[in-house]
């Protein structure tokens, strides 16, 4: 883009300056009452000529458990990158309920506003307790000062107990993040997330390497959620995502192939084409 | 929670009686220096109370850097330029204390603006004459210069190896810039021949004294304020950022203001060891912005213990005790010492001296 | 064993250490001589040469008999090329070393870095490398060349001898050339010529890439008028200076370059064959035949056992300063400071060039100018050299600042820089 | 006088009376010899054939002393002595100026009879300036040197200029013309005359003409001078310029020294075309300085590139393999002292071989052991450069060491009067472009860059796939450091060869790296030349500090709006 051309784009009077756009957070501006809480259209993102995103257009409802699937290179994270505001789409706009634009937010900016992404690989603070993990992540003033003055109150506290009820981690509070198991290290970072008390949760792969039972218990533990709680769950298990989903969404070549239930889904020709190649 | 207390005091044992010795010797060595008589076996000398007082200041170089390398992972390869200036601050107020009593004896001017044929003072030499205004500056100065660097630079995540690198650049841009004569601060031979502080002549022993029991008493306090910060909540998200970066960001942390809160805090502490630095050794020169120095200063944190702060502490002693040690024993052959050390400690020990003795610690509990 | 008992131990062997640096007791049968040269870090090239000098004449002196009866001891220590280490170092020697004199020092900051500590505790020092001037301490004695031993008798060698009418004043940026330079254009402009002949040229340390500066200075030699460069360029600097000059075709016949800062062990890093012709000026050359100078440096190279080493000003200054202070020290009966420095001024030794060094009351000493033309086996041809000796000026007369000063540390006047208008004495410490 | 005394001083004290009878000699031979330069003045010409053999006689005796008379210490002495060895026009002037000029006219110690001298292995040869007869061989220390001094120097060109005007090698001729210009005489203008009309070649002629132009222009009518002028116009040679310059000087009172306006005129519209021209020429200039200087800046760079960029090593020790690379070119130079012009190409593969196996070692000891751990890697390897620095002060000296120019690299390519390429940077830009197009071949075409690359992308899967990485990555290091070896060959040819070289280099090498882009060997190529442009054309109106200051700056600003530099890796793989 030429200096002039982001001249002419920042003095468009159709717009407001971010920096005198209010400061909102969610309960204020978050208007989901036509639907859908998530929605992008036609986000198109490239690197280096390869089209990891071409015109997507999705759209997730207020409390919707959405199970997201596509072959490696489908763009999957992308999508997530784009949504949580890590990667910047080449083109297209992406909504948060009617009126929040995301693509003019930074990454803390968006998870303040109540967007929750869990990584595909775990990740959670190693050198911290599972505790302090969980006080960290949660909901409250996180400008520098009152960080470095903060104390937990009781509240807090109750607040953390009731999540490590709902993660199962109520033994190992103590413990160094680091010597967690892999599943519970996926459990803790669903924790931290629930911790931001979030609207809506991008779910990478929760149950990549895990055992049978520790799936099952993830399974129970998202469907728990929905509902008061949006969530968008990527997986590649399709016998996690059948135990799971409501609605399927199919991804390839960055855009939607099919949509539907998993019947649905799992029975049209296009899907079956890109899975079997048949 | 209690637990989680205690065991951060557990944890800080060695912090403890760091703080205890400091303490001690900001006591007893004016004492040994001042009081008891030269001929006796207690006596310490100045040439001691200096080269101690030089360390220290160093200490609290090293605790800066570790501040920002041990618990958020930014590797500052520019913070001798903090230090440099802090130290150029405080050598600017002594410059102006010299008065008419430069060879000169020009009143107004220092000696190598006048040789150099500068019929004024340049605004930025102006308040310089006045202690607190120069106190003010070796904070702010530094402070500023890593608000806008850092600012730039987190905001845009320039993070690791990059990082590393462009404050290298910074401190090397600085270091040509200082070198010049037009800049006005002394060129290559920069700011010396101070008389006094504060009214005190620099060369008597009750000033020298002074300015040691001053370094370690900064040392303990900016010792305290170190831990304080690492133990607060803010410790915490400094850590998570330093583990993962990303994952801070997506619960909500501006992580770019932290780094930056973090690094600015560090600077001034860089700043202020310059300023005490200063007046003990009597001399700032660009050599202070180096890029080896502030590489060298990286290896003293590394040496003693990262992520440890009396580990930084110690490390910075270490280093420079062996290295005052070393060139007098072995005056050609001490360099080949110190690489050795570095790459040995670097490979087979990357938690530093701290860590062979927390492992012990921990065989033996 | 925890880690704070260790830290303990760490700690309390500091202050032991400490401690007992004042149990020590100061032996009395030897003279203790302070080396304080760097031999690590980027001054080592030069300064380790005159680390060995004084090696060689305290070796030279002792078997002579040491000095009143006693025996020489040295004490080498290495400030590394670090300016605040000097002074650290310094303040060892003095106070803990109990050394009677030091040799040492070769960059200006690192004396000016030193001079604080000599004045306080009244140490004493021999500074051997020509520098800017602008100064006279009671504690140190200067025996390099200041500007007017060298640079101002170059200037009038160029002027008359050889007809120059333009000058390229090109220096490194640090106090020496700058000061230099600014002596020099005061002298130029006061023998008329013109600010359009001068161009003077700062470039940083160990500069590199000469390309620009070698090209500009080859066009401001073609304007017709005779051009010379007079070059304060530092050490490094010079072997890709020189080599630029050699290939952008600028000999010592078009544009000859006189050098302050080039001598002999600069040379040796440097191929010659492209510089034949260019000139420096020193007040002494390896080259002159001098039988004292012959006997030196034949004790230099077996000193050192390499019958290729070079010998340069510096360590003749060195010597100069050596013999100078053994001499003071007979004459005084004593090695202490006050009475050696009195004993100092008027003192006369004879310099390696065939004539005779005196110590004038400014701390500075007489000496010859010589000027000499590169060769290509890596020496200097004198082509010219000053009738007699000329004596060092501690303060320039061609800087406004220092006109009016003057340096005689003799009763009753005893100052470094008394000013002559104000009748005052400034900047002592004591 | 003075200068002579001293050089008499000592050892020489007992040849002065000889010493004084010479010079009395030379007062009787020099009357002589005015008497015949006056006969020479009068009969028209100075040059001409049948003069030249009329005097033989005369000179065949002015010739000899002369010739002796150079053994004089005195300068002033020497001079006269060369005057009359040009004038008197005898074909054995020619050698006998030349030696002097080149250090190898020599006189003996025991007679005093002046001889040239060529070395053969230590031992000099001799023969007779005179008659041009054998002497043998004799010792240096037999021997002693005719010593000249910048004044004798630069007479001597003159006059050797003059002398070769018709020598059969047209770049002595043109050479001599240009030696010559702007301070013809008039018989040396009549004889150019002459020989302009026979001169074969063209570049000879235009210069003739040109030298022939500005002696008109100085003392021609005011037609010729106005011919001499459009036939001047354009000409870049600085001599041209300063007489054209010259014409539109005014004096004192502001009136103009020259009153023909016509003539003003047009001498104002040569300088014109003049400028323009220089102008080209100087932008010319400036950008093959600064891509000289980035060629500097890629050969240092380039290695780093490789264990920085593909590795994710941060070398500290990169710079003292570029030492250990021009040392290696020490070496070699002193192994072979009489193939300087073949010790370069020797000590290429050399400082390859050496600094290789030094990076390799480093890979294996200290690197090995810190890979996933970049900025630690830093560390050690700073202390590996400190070690290897102390090693070379300690095992060669704590001095720089001199690398000669071999004769191919010395000098400069003359374009036109105001434009000349250094040869050694020529060569060196050229020898940059080589050494990246090889490696570039050797990441894309070889069996080991493949390896390479697939290793510096995704180890462990390399691995799976039956590479042994821990080969890889030493051959990889030790390719970096071969390069790091190479460049220190092609520096060791522009700057000081001392223990402490690498330190200039690393940082900046650092910041191409990082400028151009980590993993990208284009975006370190392209990173260095244009810094070392921006550099270059920065210098002329900041100076040399300054410049470097703004660039630094320049990519500190840079980093932040880019922080993965020019040629960035994109991509979800490069975000860990």
């Amino acid at each position: 883009m030429s200096a002039l051309d982001k001249l002419r784009q920042t003095m468009r009077r159709d717009q407001v300056w971010n920096c005198m756009m209010p400061h909102y957070t969610y309960e204020d501006v978050l208007d989901t009452r036509k639907g859908p809480i998530l929605y992008l259209e036609d986000v198109t993102v490239s690197f280096d000529g390869f089209k990891a995103l071409d015109a997507l257009t999705l759209d997730i409802n207020d409390g919707e458990l959405r199970c997201i699937i596509g072959a490696n290179g489908a763009g999957k994270t992308t999508m997530m990158d784009v949504i949580t505001g890590k990667t910047r789409p080449d083109e297209g706009s992406v909504y948060y309920g009617q009126r929040i634009d995301l693509l003019r937010l930074s990454e803390p900016e968006i998870a303040a506003l109540g967007i929750g992404r869990k990584f595909q690989k775990p990740t959670v603070f190693e050198h911290h307790s599972v505790l302090i993990n969980l006080e960290l992540s949660m909901r409250m003033d996180k400008r520098v000062w009152t960080t470095l003055f903060s104390k937990m109150t009781g509240e807090q506290r109750d607040h953390i107990d009731e999540v490590l009820q709902i993660i199962g981690l109520q033994e190992e509070y103590h413990n160094r993040a680091g010597l967690l198991s892999h599943g519970q290290k996926q459990w803790l970072e669903i924790g931290m997330l629930l911790m931001q008390d979030p609207r809506l949760l991008l779910v990478d792969e929760p149950v990549a390497g895990m055992t049978g039972q520790e799936t099952e218990r993830t399974a129970e533990l998202l469907t728990s959620l929905a509902g008061k709680h949006s969530v968008v769950v990527v997986e590649h298990d399709m016998e996690f995502v059948r135990s799971i989903a409501r609605t399927v969404t199919v991804l390839h070549q960055g855009s939607v192939l099919a949509q539907g239930d998993m019947d649905e889904v799992q029975n049209d020709p296009r899907v079956r084409e890109v899975y079997l190649g048949s | 929670m209690v637990k989680l207390l205690q065991q951060y005091f557990q944890r800080d044992r060695g912090g403890n009686s760091m703080l205890g010795i400091l303490l001690f010797i900001s006591v007893m060595v004016p004492v040994l220096n001042l009081v008891v008589p030269e001929s006796s076996v207690f006596h310490v000398s100045t040439y001691t109370v200096t080269l101690i007082g030089k360390y220290l200041t160093f200490a609290l170089l090293a605790l800066a850097v570790d501040l920002i390398w041990g618990y958020c992972g930014i590797m500052s390869l520019g913070h001798g330029a903090f230090f440099a200036l802090g130290g150029y601050a405080m050598g600017m107020y002594l410059m102006r204390q010299i008065g008419d009593r430069g060879v000169y004896g020009n009143p107004e001017l220092p000696d190598f603006m006048v040789f150099l044929n500068w019929s004024e003072l340049p605004w930025y030499w102006s308040g310089f004459d006045m202690f607190w205004f120069a106190m003010l500056m070796v904070i702010v100065v530094p402070g500023l210069l890593a608000f806008v660097f850092g600012w730039l630079a987190f905001r845009s995540r320039v993070t690791g190896v990059y990082l590393s690198i462009i404050t290298q650049a910074l401190t090397y841009a600085l270091m040509l810039a200082f070198f010049r004569n037009e800049m006005g601060f002394g060129g290559n031979n920069g700011l010396t021949d101070f008389k006094d502080i504060l009214g005190y002549s620099l060369q008597s022993d009750f000033t020298r004294a002074s300015l040691f029991a001053a370094s370690a008493i900064i040392l303990a306090l900016a010792y305290l304020l170190s831990r304080y910060i690492i133990n607060s909540k803010l410790g915490r998200v400094v850590v998570a950022i330093r583990d993962a970066e990303d994952r801070t960001r997506f619960i909500a942390y501006r992580v770019e203001y932290y780094k930056l809160w973090l690094f600015v805090v560090s600077a001034i502490l860089a700043g202020m060891a310059g300023a005490l630095y200063v007046p003990q050794v009597g001399i700032i020169n660009p050599g202070e912005f180096s890029p080896l120095n502030s590489i060298e200063l990286v290896i003293w944190v590394a040496i003693g213990g990262r992520g440890t702060l009396y580990g930084a502490v110690a490390g910075a002693v270490l280093v420079n005790f062996s290295k005052t040690w070393f060139t007098g024993i072995l005056p050609e052959g001490w360099i080949f010492a110190l690489g050795a050390l570095f790459v040995v400690v670097t490979i087979y020990l990357p938690r530093g001296l701290v860590g062979i003795m927390n492992r012990k610690q921990a065989a033996q509990t | 064993m925890n880690m704070i008992r260790k830290l303990k131990v760490v700690k309390y062997a500091l202050i032991g250490a400490a401690l007992s640096f004042s149990a020590q007791v100061q032996a009395g049968d030897t003279i203790k001589v302070g080396v304080l040269h760097s031999l690590s870090g980027t001054m080592a090239i030069s300064e380790s040469t005159l680390k060995d000098t004084v090696l060689m004449m305290i070796d030279e002196q002792n078997k002579a008999g040491g000095v009143m009866g006693k025996q020489l001891e040295a004490v080498v220590v290495d400030p590394a090329s670090n300016w605040p280490l000097f002074a650290e170092k310094t303040r060892e020697l003095i106070s803990k070393k109990k050394v009677d004199v030091i040799f040492g020092c070769w960059t200006s900051v690192s004396r000016k870095s030193v001079l604080p500590v000599l004045e306080e505790l009244n140490g004493l020092l021999f500074y051997p490398v020509q520098y800017e001037g602008e100064e006279s301490s009671k504690n140190v004695f200067y025996t390099g060349a200041a500007p007017n031993q060298q640079a101002i008798p170059a200037v009038d060698y160029l002027m008359n001898d050889l007809e120059v009418e333009r000058w390229v004043l090109a220096g490194t940026d640090y106090v020496y050339p700058r000061t230099t330079n600014k002596i020099l254009e005061a002298y130029l402009k006061a023998k008329g010529v013109k600010s359009k002949d001068i161009m003077i040229n700062y470039t940083p340390f160990g500069h590199s890439d000469w390309q620009s500066i070698v090209s500009d200075i080859k066009k401001f030699g073609s304007r017709g008028k005779k051009t010379a460069v007079v070059s304060t360029i530092n050490g490094d600097a010079n072997v890709p200076f020189y080599k630029e000059l050699g290939n952008q075709g600028i000999t010592a016949d078009n544009i000859p370059v006189v050098a302050f800062s080039v001598g002999e062990e600069e040379l040796s890093g440097i191929d010659t064959k492209p510089l034949v012709g260019h000139l420096a000026a020193w007040n002494y050359f390896m080259s002159v035949d001098a039988d004292v100078n012959n006997e030196f440096i034949k004790s230099w190279q077996k000193f050192v056992k390499n019958k290729k080493r070079v010998s340069n000003d510096p360590m003749e200054a060195t010597y100069i300063g050596f013999k100078m202070w053994v001499k003071a020290v007979e004459k005084a009966g004593t090695t202490d400071t006050d009475a050696v420095e009195k004993a100092m001024i008027g003192i006369a030794v004879p310099n390696l060039t065939g004539g005779i060094a005196t110590m004038m009351p400014n701390h500075h000493l007489t000496k010859p100018v010589l000027i000499g033309e590169i060769q290509e086996d890596g020496q200097f041809e004198v082509v010219w050299k000053t009738n007699g000796t000329v004596v060092g000026d501690a303060w320039s007369d061609f800087l406004p600042g220092s006109k009016d000063l003057i340096s005689d540390w003799r009763a009753p006047l005893a100052c470094g820089n008394y000013n002559v208008k104000t009748g005052k004495c400034s900047g002592q410490n004591f | 006088m003075a200068s002579g005394l001293i050089l008499l001083q000592g050892a020489c004290a007992k040849q002065e009376p000889k010493m004084n009878q010479s010079s009395a000699a030379n007062q009787i031979s020099s009357g002589i010899l005015y008497a015949s330069r006056a006969l020479l003045l009068l009969l028209t010409g100075l040059i001409v054939a049948w003069i030249f053999t009329s005097t033989a006689l005369a000179d065949e005796v002015g010739f000899e002393q002369a010739v002796q008379q150079l053994t004089t210490r005195k300068f002033r002495d020497k001079e006269k002595a060369v005057k009359q060895l040009a004038d008197i026009q005898d074909k054995r002037t020619l050698p006998v100026l030349q030696a002097l000029l080149d250090a190898r006219l020599y006189y003996r110690k025991s007679d005093k009879r002046v001889v040239i001298v060529v070395p053969i292995d230590g031992q000099y040869q001799l023969s007779d300036p005179l008659n041009g007869e054998q002497l043998g061989t004799a010792a240096k220390r037999q021997l002693k040197k005719i010593g000249i001094n910048n004044k004798l120097r630069k007479l001597l060109k003159a006059k050797l200029a003059s002398l070769s005007l018709e020598s059969p090698d047209v770049e002595v001729r043109l050479a001599a013309v240009e030696q010559m210009l702007g301070h013809l005489d008039e018989a040396q203008a009549d004889y150019i005359t002459r020989l302009a009309e026979q001169e074969q070649d063209e570049d000879v002629r235009d210069a003739m003409g040109s030298a022939l132009a500005l002696h008109q222009l100085e003392h021609g009518s005011d037609e010729q001078r106005l011919q001499a002028i459009s036939l001047l116009s354009g000409n870049l040679s600085q001599v041209v310029n300063n007489h054209l310059q010259a014409l539109l000087e005014k004096n004192e009172q502001g009136e103009f020294l020259e009153t023909n306006t016509t003539l003003r005129k047009a001498a104002s519209r040569a300088l014109d075309l003049i400028s323009s021209r220089l102008q080209i020429n100087s932008i010319i200039e400036t950008t093959f300085f600064g891509l000289s200087l980035g060629s500097v800046l890629l050969l240092a760079a380039i290695g780093l590139a490789i264990t920085f960029g593909v590795m994710g090593v941060i070398n500290m020790a990169h710079g003292e393999l570029i030492m250990l690379g021009a040392y290696t070119t020490y070496l070699v130079q002193s192994a072979m002292p009489n193939y300087t012009d073949l010790s370069l190409i020797v000590a290429v593969p050399a400082a390859f071989i050496v600094s290789g196996l030094f990076g390799i070692m480093i890979e294996r000891f200290v690197i090995r052991h810190l890979y996933g751990r970049p900025l630690e890697t830093l560390l050690a390897t700073f202390g590996v450069s400190l070690i290897l620095q102390q090693l070379v002060r300690t095992v060669i000296s704590a001095q720089n060491v001199a690398v000669s120019n071999p004769s191919w690299m010395s000098g400069s390519w003359q374009i036109n009067a105001a434009l000349s390429l250094t040869y050694n940077r020529l060569f060196i830009f050229i020898f940059a472009m080589v050494v990246f197009v090889a490696l570039l071949l050797i990441l894309k075409k070889t069996a080991l860059g493949l390896q390479v690359r697939a290793v510096s992308q995704n180890r462990p899967m390399a691995q799976a796939m039956g590479i042994r990485s821990g080969w890889v990555d030493a051959m990889t290091f030790g390719l970096g450091s071969g390069v790091a070896g190479i460049a220190g060959v092609a520096l060791s040819q522009l700057t000081n060869v001392g223990p402490n070289m690498g330190q200039a280099y690393i940082i900046d090498s650092f910041m191409v790296v990082v400028f151009g882009g980590v993993g990208n060997l284009w975006g370190t190529f392209v990173g260095a030349l244009s810094l070392g442009a921006a550099n270059k054309f920065i210098e002329p109106w900041s100076g040399a500090v300054l410049a470097k200051i703004i660039v630094l700056v320049f990519i500190i600003m840079f980093i932040q709006k880019y922080p993965r530099g020019l040629f960035p890796q994109k991509g979800r793989s490069a975000e860990n």
